[in-house]
């Protein structure tokens, strides 16, 4: 036997960690440069408008509704896409990531122009029939925003879930089908709960794309003081008039939103999910 | 009760080609044959994991060839166990009284008897991850019985025993047997097994199914 | 008193206190909330500020043909939308003049349009395609001949004026060609007029929508926008400039 | 035994495909307006500027090396932050996420902010050091443009591995140690082989991501035609000129371009992984 | 060559206090007990894949009790096989040497030993999606072998096999025995193949070991 030599993990650590911090390091960069730029001044005198209160609210509401409705959406998607093999299927994975490719502009616009294309030689228009017989205006209104928020947010969470189910693997499902399950039950009850960490990372992202979206919103529902103002209006808003202090001040506030949100999902998670949704050392 | 007629089997370079076989009601079945001959790709073409390139199944006088693996109304212990990583052990002995909609004191009622008869009681609160083999075994077991079924399909479902433990799985296995009308294919390499437990011994030797 | 209460004789739709739409630039966001706040006190007319860049605005009003008036940035456009009939009235209400913002004290000393080609002098202008002032300072460059020395010394072409301002601010830039009027919006920074640009004038107005189902609200409103006693006080407040005589918006 | 019934998986499709359909027809929509609104022969006349044309060029160019920047940081990031519970590990956690909920215009802000920050006494100053004394110049030029998008794109890529090592059982990774491997060596050759899905899902996203930024490089990098212009900067360009048809048909072009990438990147990853990398109905 | 001193396991309720072993080079020890009484876990403190609340390991005069596993010099062949999903089997027997760096026909020749010596040449190409429970088995025994490591652990390596394909595998392992200074620590639930291959056999009993 070879005498036993003892490798040293450090440099494993050293290179990955070097990497990794490259992007950290990015990052606090980022924040320390608002920070500097800033002041707590600015800070407490944004917080006081009326306009941005009301935009937190309409922020933090818009936002999780549309993280809500993406997730929902994303996760039967992303479950189809992984699990079965039909005719369209490469056409339908490759349309979902199209939100993530138009320029947010164009996407607002599309937007607009979808509802607002008269048809026919009615002239039949979504917007005036949601507005006129449904009663429920959408464009310049709050469900634009939602609207423009969940359309990004959705193609980031199916991508999401889509990694997640990709690398479950089908056999758990398999044999709860032995067991009794119809294909929806075999879904909701091993599935799912499998794939807990990955809608907790979805739901994440969906919300965090929401809060910092801003071109299709302004294209799509307008920057009408607290009526579709969502705090990357504000910052706009702000910036518009020469107010870059506030600005800054502004998404500052926004950062520490997402934090708290963040970490209260993560949190939520954790408790949730606890150590069992975790592919564990010794679990088959 | 069971009745496969004419089944090929291919899967890459491995076929079995027409096998055909009845299993009457109550009847205690096993099989057995050398590695990879095929017993495993058998029990999944009966529980529906696996479609087989011809012939059909019939299960109770259905034929079942193309029904889902759920409405085949069997229990099944996969060799390779797949538990369900997100459940405890509880909730795996509930699991298919759960998908059938039971009551909550018949889930209960359930859980409790299989837990008690694989003498897996202590572990019912923990999580599957952790386990060791023969636990882990024993769960996937209960998993299946916890139900009753009307078909077991047992593989190789106490190789992870010690002996005195094995020992009491088959007596378990006996009794499970003479107090309900459950008809079983139990797959195993261990002949004592298969001397105390069989009506009727299977083997695939060669592509084909022979009677011992 | 008076005007406030015949504002507040009941009327249908379409008159008085009818809710109106205004797509308003964003450079002229900080008067127009003044202006509105003032509205709102005094006729208690209810008005929403639709802000965006004049393009975007523009676009949302073809495609969504709604809303009531429309303040661009300047009124080429306004003229864009009179030709595509989004328009049926423009109202004219003042001019701004570009100029070079530094900062504060003018360390780099620029006084002229030479001091721009200095080597330690970055300088920063809005794209002649995003934005109006870039068009007009291109065509004064042009007329006066000097577009490629001012293509060659500009750092970067920005998105719109306010982000060539906000360079100064943060520093990547020492200066920018910014609207006369942006100096109320940056206290901190200095104008500097430059002799080329003396000629460099936007106008702008604002244009009743030919889709606006409250015209009758909507002109009330112009009439105190442009009324000297109301909205162009709040204007000159803001740094904006007066049309020289009162003349109406020229036809191109 | 009570008689065999044959339950119907057809209310699961139903019910699956039905939410799912949801937002694959509100992209087909989308798609459907835009193409309403342009026609080929703009098509045809936006391809043929020149601008357009090295733009396309710029595009291509900046959105690969920043797609491969970001996979490059991410994996080991996300690595470290599934396998390793070490302090400060939630801070960073959170901290990837900025990235997403900074609105576009703060984030080019910030990272202008950032290199040009006087810094203590001697007013040292990224931007100027890099382009005086390293010769690199940052700002307003294209590296400009891919840090913009890298920052974002990495985000993403970050999110998307995460989930990828968090649904990997690092039960082989712990027995390929056992067999003599480094941490090293354990990741390279079992849990990155593993987490191809993963890597292609990650690089798609991060390519159609850095492909729609627009926000932060107008702010970083301005809009210089011919020098910083990528796709995005060239639509907006259209459009501020008033040629909203242009503007469709380039934007058009980019979903063309991103489709044709992400194909290519699909069948490389189905190619090069194949059925492996997914979890089969037997491994173990 | 192997040594356990007053090792201490702890795992949620689970606990084995003070465990001492030893274990001289080229000793084939057999380590049997009811199942769950921590024979996985023993194992796994030994390969570094589990830390002992307290005690030292030692691995040929070396003090390893804080070694990564990769430092330890072993083969491990694990009761759940962890078969590494993205390779073939060809891979798999490659795998030791590769991340060792050896020459590409060194890796070849052994690999093609390996296979020979477990009968799973017609494998090689295979992923190991697909193995039946046998053929798995035996990768991951050849995975732990192709190595020729101067420790061997083997947790249930021959559990899932055939009689007649057991047999053959347990020459094969007297024969790398005798082969090779090989010392192995084996666990198994079966006294036949303790009685055949062990040198020395012991038992978890009530949380001690004891010799039989
Ligand atoms: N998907 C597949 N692709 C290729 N070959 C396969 C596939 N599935 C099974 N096989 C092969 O079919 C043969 C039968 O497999 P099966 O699992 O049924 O064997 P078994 O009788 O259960 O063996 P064991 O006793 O070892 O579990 C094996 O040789 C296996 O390698
Ligand atoms: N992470 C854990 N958390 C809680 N209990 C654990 C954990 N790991 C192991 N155990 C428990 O420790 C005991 C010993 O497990 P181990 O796997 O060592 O048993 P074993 O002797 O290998 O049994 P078998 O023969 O069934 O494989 C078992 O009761 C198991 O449930
Ligand atoms: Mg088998
Ligand atoms: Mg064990």
């Amino acid at each position: 036997m070879t005498p036993i030599q003892r490798r040293s993990d450090v440099p494993f650590f050293l290179v990955m960690g070097g990497i990794s911090s490259c992007f950290v390091i990015l990052i606090v960069l980022l924040l320390a440069a608002d920070i500097a730029f800033t002041s707590f001044a600015d800070f407490r005198s944004a917080m006081a408008k009326p306009e941005i209160q009301s935009s937190i609210r309409l922020t933090v509401l818009s936002c999780s509704v549309s993280a809500i409705l993406a997730v929902l959406v994303a996760v039967p998607l992303a479950y189809l896409l992984s699990r079965f093999r039909f005719p369209g299927r490469v056409i339908i994975d490759t349309l979902v990531d199209i939100p993530l490719v138009l320029p947010p502009l164009v996407l607002g616009l599309s937007l607009l122009i979808l509802f607002h294309l008269p048809l026919g030689h009615s002239q039949w228009e979504l917007e005036s029939w949601l507005r006129e017989d449904v009663g429920f205006p959408v464009t310049y209104r709050w469900p634009a925003i939602v609207l423009a928020q969940f359309t990004v947010a959705c193609a980031f969470a199916i991508r999401t879930m889509g990694v997640t189910f990709d690398q479950i693997n089908p056999r758990s499902e398999d044999v709860a089908r032995t067991l009794g399950c119809t294909r929806m039950q075999a879904f909701t009850q091993v599935a799912l709960p499998q794939a807990g960490r990955g809608v907790v990372a979805a739901f994440t992202i969906a919300w965090a794309r929401a809060l910092g979206e801003f071109g299709p919103i302004l294209v799509f529902a307008g920057a009408t003081r607290m009526r579709t103002e969502v705090l990357s209006t504000s910052v706009w808003l702000e910036f518009s008039v020469g107010d870059l202090d506030s600005a800054v001040a502004i998404s500052l506030l926004m950062v520490l939103i997402a934090i708290a949100v963040l970490l209260a999902l993560r949190g939520l998670g954790t408790l949730r999910l606890g150590v069992a949704a975790s592919p564990g050392a010794r679990s088959r | 009760m069971i009745r496969l007629s004419e089944i090929t089997i291919e899967a890459g370079d491995f076929s079995l080609a027409n096998l055909s076989l009845e299993i009457q009601p109550r009847e205690y079945v096993v099989l057995m044959g050398k590695t990879g001959c095929g017993k495993t790709s058998l029990l999944e073409i009966l529980c529906g994991l696996r479609k087989p390139t011809s012939g059909s199944v019939w299960i109770g006088g259905t034929d079942v060839t193309h029904y889902s693996p759920g409405d085949r109304q069997i229990g099944y212990v996969p060799q390779d166990l797949a538990l369900f990583p997100t459940m405890s052990v509880a909730e795996h002995l509930e699991f298919a009284w759960k998908v059938r909609g039971a009551s909550r004191k018949h889930i209960t009622a359930q859980r409790e008897r299989t837990a008690e008869m694989l003498a897996i009681t202590h572990l019912l609160d923990r999580p599957v991850h952790g386990l060791s083999g023969g636990e882990a075994q024993r769960v996937a077991l209960g998993r299946a019985l916890a139900l009753e079924p009307a078909v077991l399909l047992l593989d190789e479902p106490l190789s992870a025993l010690d002996e005195q433990t094995r020992d009491e799985m088959l007596a378990l296995l006996l009794s499970v047997k003479d107090a309900t009308h459950v008809t079983t294919l139990h797959v195993t390499h261990h002949s004592g097994e298969a001397a105390r437990l069989a009506d009727r011994c299977l083997r695939i030797e060669n592509g084909c199914l022979v009677e011992q | 008193r008076s005007e406030s209460a015949r504002d507040h004789t009941p009327s249908g739709l379409g008159t008085g206190n009818s809710p109106i739409t205004i797509y308003c630039a964003a450079s002229n966001q900080a008067v127009m909330e003044a202006i509105v706040a003032d509205y709102r006190r005094q006729r208690g007319g209810n008005v929403f500020v639709n802000y965006g860049p004049s393009q975007g605005l523009l676009s949302q009003i073809e495609v969504s043909r709604t809303g009531d008036l429309f303040l661009p940035a300047d009124d080429s456009y306004l003229h864009m939308a009179q030709r595509r009939g989004l328009i049926s009235e423009m109202f004219p209400i003042g001019t701004m003049r570009a100029v070079v913002i530094v900062q504060r004290g003018n360390p780099k000393a620029i006084h002229s349009f030479d001091d721009l080609l200095r080597d330690d002098v970055r300088w920063v202008q809005a794209n002649p395609e995003a934005a109006a002032i870039g068009r007009i300072t291109e065509l004064t460059w042009q007329r006066l001949g000097l577009s490629k020395a001012a293509e060659a010394a500009t750092a970067a072409y920005r998105g719109n004026v306010t982000e060539a301002a906000a360079d100064v601010v943060i520093g990547s830039a020492d200066a920018a060609i910014v609207y006369d009027c942006m100096e109320h919006n940056y206290p901190g920074l200095d104008i500097v007029e430059l002799p080329e640009l003396k000629t460099a004038v936007s106008q702008f107005g604002v244009g009743l929508l030919s889709t606006s189902r409250h015209p009758a609200a909507a002109k009330q409103f112009v009439d105190y926008v442009t009324s000297p006693e109301h909205g162009l006080v709040r204007y000159r407040e803001y740094g904006f400039h007066e049309l020289p005589n009162d003349r109406p918006l020229t036809n191109p």
